[in-house]
């Protein structure tokens, strides 16, 4: 039983630590990876809590298709839109971890105080194992007692589908933003914003822009000629 | 007889109503002979009913319907006729019908003549049914129903705003006597359980002395109003801004005697009390020296007219209260007459002179206007208290009363009171119809009255010189022995004749001196009225303003009232009661706009404060356990 | 400590959770806290499905399935929301999305 | 009762009139107007049937529906008339007919929204009336309310949304309170029972304790003193009346300040005795404050419409005035003075709303010498303005008297004072009469510089040529007026005819409410009768 403990408790410590990792990495494509290791951790758990089928679903549906969402878009939007790159905001961050410490402290000391106390129900080991297995047992608890809410989740995930499929369309009478990228930025290393100590050094550079309809700029570093709309209407203004 | 007492109403009611529907369209002229007509059937009506009442000695009374049934307040509406009304009756019929016919003439070519011929058989109505009641409401409810066409009558020509004024300011003043009168009829029941006059006066004694005197001085009250006492008078001079025929039949011979008539017929409950009585003497004395005072210095004929009747009044009512009850009754029967000539000759002449009214434009009418002088010069000399015409008879009674019942200071008054009468009717008189013609003959030309105005004239003037003898000899007429059954526990002084002609000698002394004075500075020119005048100075002024007593309201009840309402409006309205609810709803907006500032639109914002929400209700829940609600 | 013991996975799934919360309350990008949003719901999973272990109960583990259901859902459109904003204003960062001030 | 349901079909043929409006939805104007007169015009008729199966005879609810709606919690649907509640629904059909036929030409624009709210005004206002459960009396309590602050607010003049607004909030916040009282009554007579239910004539069987009643009390009688409205709630009333459109203002003055009276009979009084007499002073006094306050008060005004609010504050004040003083006269005395201020003031509002559609304007020294052009719409106003002073023989006479009278037997002082009206409501509506009928239109030469007035010219033709139908909002001649047409004749008629009736002859209107009143006086010794 020993070990039981043990790997549970390795899992969680994995898991909290990947959950940690998630929040504070910069890069949101990190993030993303931290939360596929927290959720595979989940998914052991799960099997550990003898609920193998959900381990399968965590697996399939978290990791394997929300998070691969979650990437696609990440890379449909602009790595310079990210905005953990500009400026943080201190406070926010001091208070968000106060927080977060606080109920922790609080929900820890609930934890430790509270027992909880119900009326063991009939599936245990031997039980689940009578039935056929973990997943018959959820097939038919799921068609038997559960009809209404099955079919309500259906059609929930339908109305989801629907409504994806609307938010998604082209919007034809949407006019271009005004916040459209007029400068363009030959990366030589990963993507980075814009910060706003690397402005003077563009402006220093002075490049002419060649004719044609592309702009092409050999830069020297990632981050020289980075900016963003707003700093060339400002530039503009000043004009 | 009793069964169709209820027509005697009824016609002049009906007659009202059919003018003032159909006379627009289709009666026009016509409506003065249905209401005419009316007002003589009810007359005629009244005739039978006045001499079954002489031959039986008994009250008559139909029973028509309850009109409220409310719980033990069960007021119905019940036709009554005793001696003081079936005398009523016949002054109001008679008198009313006299001024119907004298209508036609005089408002010949007007085009409300419909509207006319409609209030003024309503009047009729009114009037009768006044006198007729046989309780406390239903004679309310006609003393405000009079009111009403005394308003209507007043304000016939009403787009002269003089006119549309003097109708409001009568309805109002009535009001204020209402006032009185209403919470009269309001103690009355609550005292006795009943407003029947039967139940009432069979029950007097039963309430203290205080009560009887409280609910006298009520009813007074009502009277001061309608009877233009002081210090309500001042309504009824301005109401001669109505046609002059109505002048004549409401505002001398009979509503404005229906407050007498109210104290006649409270008798029972009036009499009992000697600290009213005592005021109502005081308040008729008053008014019948002060009005005779303002009369002396009009110069607007009706004016004279009109003041002279408020004086009048204040004789009955100080008869009243002197204990002289049927001589009050008598000169109110005695006035209607020679007033109601007094005001319809005045009528005749404003309307021989193209509507002027001031004395001043006037002069030498005499010789234009014959019939007219000679009826009028009557009704003067009836006023004035010239034996043997009517009003001396009567006036000379009420004089003898205050001697009777031993009110000296008042008899002296009285008499003072009485020459000013003589000053202001001959004054009248000479400076109309004697002297010479002040006004301009290119404009206007004097002409008598068509005889359908002077034929109401010559009747009135065969009454107002010979109505007298029906109280004759004082104190022992017939008059006094018909009326004395409406009195109960009244009884008719002894009087030797030694005193009759003393108080004669007297009455008649200083109504001459009078006669004489005006014929010397009028006619003869020898003393000037404007030098006494001067040499009077400041009480001469007092006088020739009506003693100030509308600016003495003005300043004292209108202003601060309209300024206290505007307060009310202005502040405690707008500011106090609509301040705390703008109020309210301005604190719960201003308090939401602070609110809604965290509303921030940041989504961390709101997680965090879920979050502080969690941590507070954990933590609370940690602290008290689940004790926390209860 | 031989055996599993309840409060474990309470502390596990309450860890998680705040931590989530955390995310939720201290990062900017719509994504990320997208992705929080994902583990606070994962973290409520292990309670379920813990307390099912507990009390051999399946009720929990059924729960847990619908909230998967139910998360997915929530994943599709809020990405499709996502998507629409960088569409319309080029940027995921929360702050600039202030709509519901009023 | 098996026979005909008389009284939902009574309360609902508007409804249905409304409901048809709804759905035809390219209606003509003309074709909404009939529809609506119609339906209206069907309620009015089955009012009167309701009148005529009524037993006068009987003291208890009569023509009773009931219909299981949710027993479980006491609610059902029950419906019964007694003699308090007849008069005031024959009243109530009576001016929606009237209403309609005076927002005939009037209402232009958004007609069939009109007629609709009109029609549900009108099931609202007889539902209050009819319903005994007291959870179907607050829903028609509220459907009063929205219809009413739609009118005001959409139809109304210049300030409207204010004055909608404010007639919204206010009588809201007391029919919150109600709310709140009716499930504190509901709770406490479950307790003392064991029984659930909304009746009002099973909660009055219920005996609540002193304090209970107190605040209970007093959470329903501020909902009614709103509605009444009783000083110092009655601030709402001008704004709304001057604002609201005729017909509103007529269906405003006529029957929903009615609510106020008849909900302080049927619910406060037999409901809570005891707490009714321990506030009887202190709503005497108020009911004083209200008579003289508003009596006051319209004698400073200068708009038509808000003296008549004004005055109708001061007449409510005798309904309250009448009912607490608890004797026969006084509970006459409310009864009538309410039928006799929904005729009249109605009437009155109708009167001005026939100026205020001709000249556009409601300002009294706009006016003057209607009389002359208009002589038959003066023979009207100066009828109802005489009804409204109290004149004897008109309806608004009996019913003061009356509360006078009772508030005399109990309070003296109080009837003393509240007697002073009799001056003050002369002299008001005397002031607004000789102004706007009387005299000289404000352009007219003055008195002396018109020779023919010194003649006999009371009838002196108009000076200036022209019809009426000028629709500029500038200022109008009010000599070039035209008198009231057969439609406005037809709308005074018969409330001019009632209102003689009342005062000449109330014995049959009394009779009918007299064993109604007798059983609501019984718990307060039923003194007077």
């Amino acid at each position: 039983m020993a070990a039981e403990v043990l790997i549970f408790n390795l899992l969680s410590a994995v898991a909290i630590v990947s959950a940690v990792a998630m929040i504070t990495m910069r890069n949101p494509v990190h993030s993303a990876i931290a939360l596929v290791l927290t959720f595979v951790n989940v998914a052991a758990i799960f099997i550990m809590l003898r609920a193998e089928f959900l381990a399968a679903v965590q697996i399939i549906v978290y990791t394997g298709a929300v998070l691969v969402l979650i990437l696609f878009v990440l890379m449909l939007v602009n790595p310079d839109d990210l905005p953990e790159f500009h400026s943080g905001k201190p406070m926010q961050n001091v208070f968000g971890f106060g927080v977060g410490l606080i109920l922790l402290a609080e929900i820890s000391v609930a934890i430790l105080t509270r027992t909880v106390v119900a009326e063991p129900g009939p599936w245990n080991e031997e039980g689940v194992a009578a039935a056929g297995g973990n997943i018959q047992v959820i097939g038919q608890l799921l068609y038997s007692g559960y009809v209404l809410p099955i079919q309500a989740t259906a059609l929930v995930l339908l109305a989801a589908t629907i409504g994806a499929l609307f938010l998604g369309r082209p919007d034809e009478d949407q006019e271009p933003s005004p916040k459209r990228r007029t400068v363009a930025t030959i990366s030589l290393a990963h993507t980075r914003g814009a910060d706003d100590d690397l402005i003077p050094a563009l402006r220093a550079a002075n490049i002419k822009r060649e004719a044609g309809d592309r702009d092409l700029i050999m830069a020297r570093d990632a981050d020289e000629f980075t900016t963003s709309a707003e700093e060339e209407e400002k530039k503009g203004q000043s004009e | 007889m009793s069964s169709w007492l209820f027509l005697i109403p009824l016609l002049p009611l009906a007659a009202a109503v059919i003018n003032f529907i159909l006379g627009r369209w289709f009666l026009q002229h016509a409506s003065q002979w249905l209401a005419t007509l009316a007002v003589a059937g009810s007359f005629i009506l009244s005739i039978p009913v006045f001499l079954e009442i002489v031959s039986d000695e008994q009250a008559i009374s139909q029973h028509l319907y309850t009109w409220i049934p409310a719980g033990d307040f069960d007021i119905p509406v019940t036709l009554f006729v005793d001696q003081l009304t079936a005398t009523m009756l016949l002054v109001v019929t008679g008198v009313g019908l006299l001024v119907h016919i004298y209508s036609i003439g005089y408002m010949h070519g007007d085009p409300g003549i419909y509207r006319f011929f409609s209030y003024l058989p309503l009047f009729v109505f009114s009037m009768l049914m006044l006198v007729m009641a046989n309780n406390f409401l239903v004679l309310f409810v006609f003393w405000e129903a009079v009111g009403l066409c005394s308003f209507l009558l007043i304000g016939f020509w009403y787009r002269r705003r003089s006119a549309a004024s003097a109708a409001k300011k009568a309805f109002i003043v009535n009001r204020v006597g209402d006032f009185g009168f209403g919470i009269g009829i309001l103690l009355i029941f609550v005292t006795y359980g009943t407003i029947e006059y039967a139940g009432v006066f069979d029950m007097v004694g039963d309430a203290s002395q205080t009560t009887i005197t409280v609910i006298a001085l009520l009813l007074f009250t009502g009277a001061i109003g309608k009877s233009a006492q002081l210090p309500l008078f001042v309504w009824l001079p301005d109401a001669m801004e109505g046609p002059t025929p109505v002048s004549a039949l409401i505002h001398a011979a009979t509503m404005v005697t229906a407050g007498i008539f109210v104290l006649a017929r409270a008798y029972p409950v009036v009499s009992q009390s000697a600290d009213a009585m005592m005021v109502i003497s005081i308040v008729g004395i008053a008014t019948a020296f002060v009005a005779a005072t303002i009369a002396v210095t009009q110069y607007d004929i009706k004016k004279v007219v009109a003041y002279s009747t408020v004086s009048q009044l204040g004789f009955m009512a100080f008869a009243i209260g002197t204990g002289a009850w049927i001589a009050a009754i008598f000169h109110l029967v005695t006035h209607a007459f020679f007033k109601g000539l007094l005001f319809l000759g005045a009528g005749s002449v404003i309307h021989g002179m193209h509507e002027e009214q001031d004395m001043r434009k006037m002069g030498g009418l005499k010789k234009y206007m014959p019939i007219t002088y000679w009826t009028f010069l009557i009704g003067a000399a009836a006023n004035a208290g010239i034996i043997p015409l009517a009003g001396f008879w009567s006036k000379d009674e009420i004089i003898l009363g205050t001697w009777l019942y031993d009110h000296t200071v008042i008899m002296v008054i009285a008499f003072i009171t009485a020459f000013f009468t003589s000053l202001y009717m001959f004054r009248a008189v000479f400076m109309t119809f004697h002297g010479e013609e002040r006004f301009n003959p290119d404009e206007v030309h004097p002409h008598e009255s068509p005889r359908i105005m002077t034929i109401p004239l010559i009747v009135l003037a065969v009454f107002a010189a010979t109505i007298g003898f029906i109280g004759f000899p004082p104190e022992d007429g017939w008059f006094h022995h018909f009326l004395i059954n409406a009195f109960p526990g009244l009884t008719l002084p002894d009087v030797a004749w030694s005193t009759i002609f003393i108080f004669a000698g007297i009455s008649t002394l200083i109504a001459l001196s009078g006669l004489f004075i005006q014929y010397m500075a009028y006619v003869k020119k020898s003393i000037s009225p404007a030098g006494i005048a001067g040499l009077l100075g400041p009480l001469y002024k007092l006088a020739a303003n009506r003693w100030y007593l509308d600016e003495i309201y003005d300043v004292l009840i209108v202003r601060p009232l309209v300024a206290f309402s505007m307060f009310l409006w202005r502040f405690v309205d707008a500011q106090v009661i609509d301040g705390t609810v703008n109020g309210v709803a301005t604190l719960v907006t201003y308090t939401s706009q602070q609110w809604r500032k965290a509303q921030t639109g940041l989504i961390a914002n709101y997680v965090f404060a879920i979050a502080l929400g969690a941590i507070i209700i954990i933590g609370a829940f940690m602290i008290f356990g689940s004790n926390l609600f209860q | 400590m031989n055996e599993l013991m309840p409060e474990q996975f309470m502390f596990l799934s309450a860890a998680l959770f705040i931590i989530g919360m955390v995310g939720v309350l201290t990062r900017r990008n719509v994504l990320v806290i997208f992705m929080c949003v994902e583990l606070m719901l994962a973290s409520v999973n292990i309670a379920f499905v813990g307390f099912a272990w507990e009390f051999s109960q399946m009720t929990g583990q059924i729960f847990a399935l619908f909230v998967i259901a139910i998360a997915a859902a929530e994943a599709v459109i809020g990405l499709g929301i996502i998507m629409a904003l960088t569409r319309q204003r080029d940027t995921v960062d929360i702050n600039e999305v202030r709509e519901l001030r009023q | 009762m098996d026979s005909l349901p008389i009284l939902s079909l009574m309360t609902y043929s508007p409804l249905v009139g409304a409901l048809i409006i709804l759905f035809w939805v390219n209606a003509p104007a003309n074709a909404v107007r009939w529809i609506a007169l119609i339906a209206a015009s069907v309620s009015l008729v089955f009012s009167l049937i309701m009148l005529a199966m009524f037993d006068r005879s009987d003291s208890g609810m009569q023509l009773q529906e009931t219909f299981r709606w949710l027993p479980d919690v006491g609610i059902e649907y029950y419906l019964g008339v007694d003699g308090i509640s007849v008069p005031l629904v024959i009243l109530t059909t009576m001016l929606v007919v009237i209403a309609i036929l005076a927002s005939w030409d009037a209402i232009q624009h958004r007609v069939r929204e009109y007629m609709i709210v009109m029609l549900l005004l009108a099931t609202g206002m007889i539902g209050v009336f009819v319903s005994l459960n007291l959870f179907l009396f607050y829903i028609f309590w509220e459907v009063v309310l929205i219809p009413m602050a739609l009118m005001i607010g959409i139809w109304g003049s210049a300030n409207r949304i204010y004055a909608a607004v404010k007639f919204f909030l206010y009588t809201l916040a007391g029919s919150l309170l109600m709310l709140v009282a009716i499930v504190a009554t509901y709770q406490s007579y479950f307790e003392q029972t064991g029984e659930r239910t909304l009746s009002v004539l099973q909660l009055s069987q219920g005996d609540y304790g002193t304090n209970f009643q107190m605040w209970v009390f007093l959470a329903f009688f501020f909902a009614f003193a709103i509605k009444i409205p009783l000083w110092p709630f009655h601030t709402w009333l001008p704004d709304a009346h001057v604002e609201a459109p005729t017909a509103g203002s007529v269906l405003l003055a006529g029957v929903l300040l009615k609510m106020g009276g008849y909900g302080l009979m049927r619910f406060n009084l037999p409901m809570f005795p005891d707490a009714a007499e321990a506030f009887a002073p202190l709503i005497i006094v108020l009911s004083v404050i209200a008579i003289i306050y508003g009596a006051l008060v319209a004698l400073v005004q200068t708009d038509l419409k808000k003296l008549i609010a004004y005055s109708s504050v001061s007449h409510m004040g005798f309904v309250t005035l009448g009912i607490f003083a608890f004797n026969a006269q006084g509970m006459y005395g409310a009864m009538i003075v309410m039928i006799s201020h929904g005729l009249v003031t109605g009437a009155l509002f109708l009167l001005v709303g026939v100026v205020y559609h001709r000249a556009h304007t409601r300002a009294i020294e706009k006016f003057g010498g209607l009389a002359t052009n208009m002589p038959i719409y003066a023979s009207f106003f100066g009828l109802f303005m005489f009804a409204s002073l109290g004149l004897p023989g008109l309806s608004g006479f009996v019913g003061e008297f009356l509360a006078i009278l009772a508030a005399f037997r109990e309070y003296p002082i109080a009837g003393i004072i509240s007697m002073a009206v009799v001056v003050l409501s002369a002299w008001y509506m005397m002031w607004m009469f000789q102004r706007v009928v009387w005299q000289r239109a404000p352009g007219e030469p003055p008195d002396h510089d018109d020779p023919e007035l010194k003649l006999a010219g009371s009838e002196a033709p108009p000076k200036v040529a022209g019809g009426s139908g000028d629709h500029h909002h500038e200022d109008v001649d009010p000599r070039t007026l035209s008198d009231v047409n057969a439609k406005e004749i037809l709308t005074l008629v018969p409330l001019a005819l009632l209102t003689i009736w009342i005062g000449v002859h109330p014995g049959p209107f009394m009779e009918l409410m007299q064993p109604a009143l007798e059983a609501l006086l019984e718990p307060f010794g039923g003194s007077g009768f």
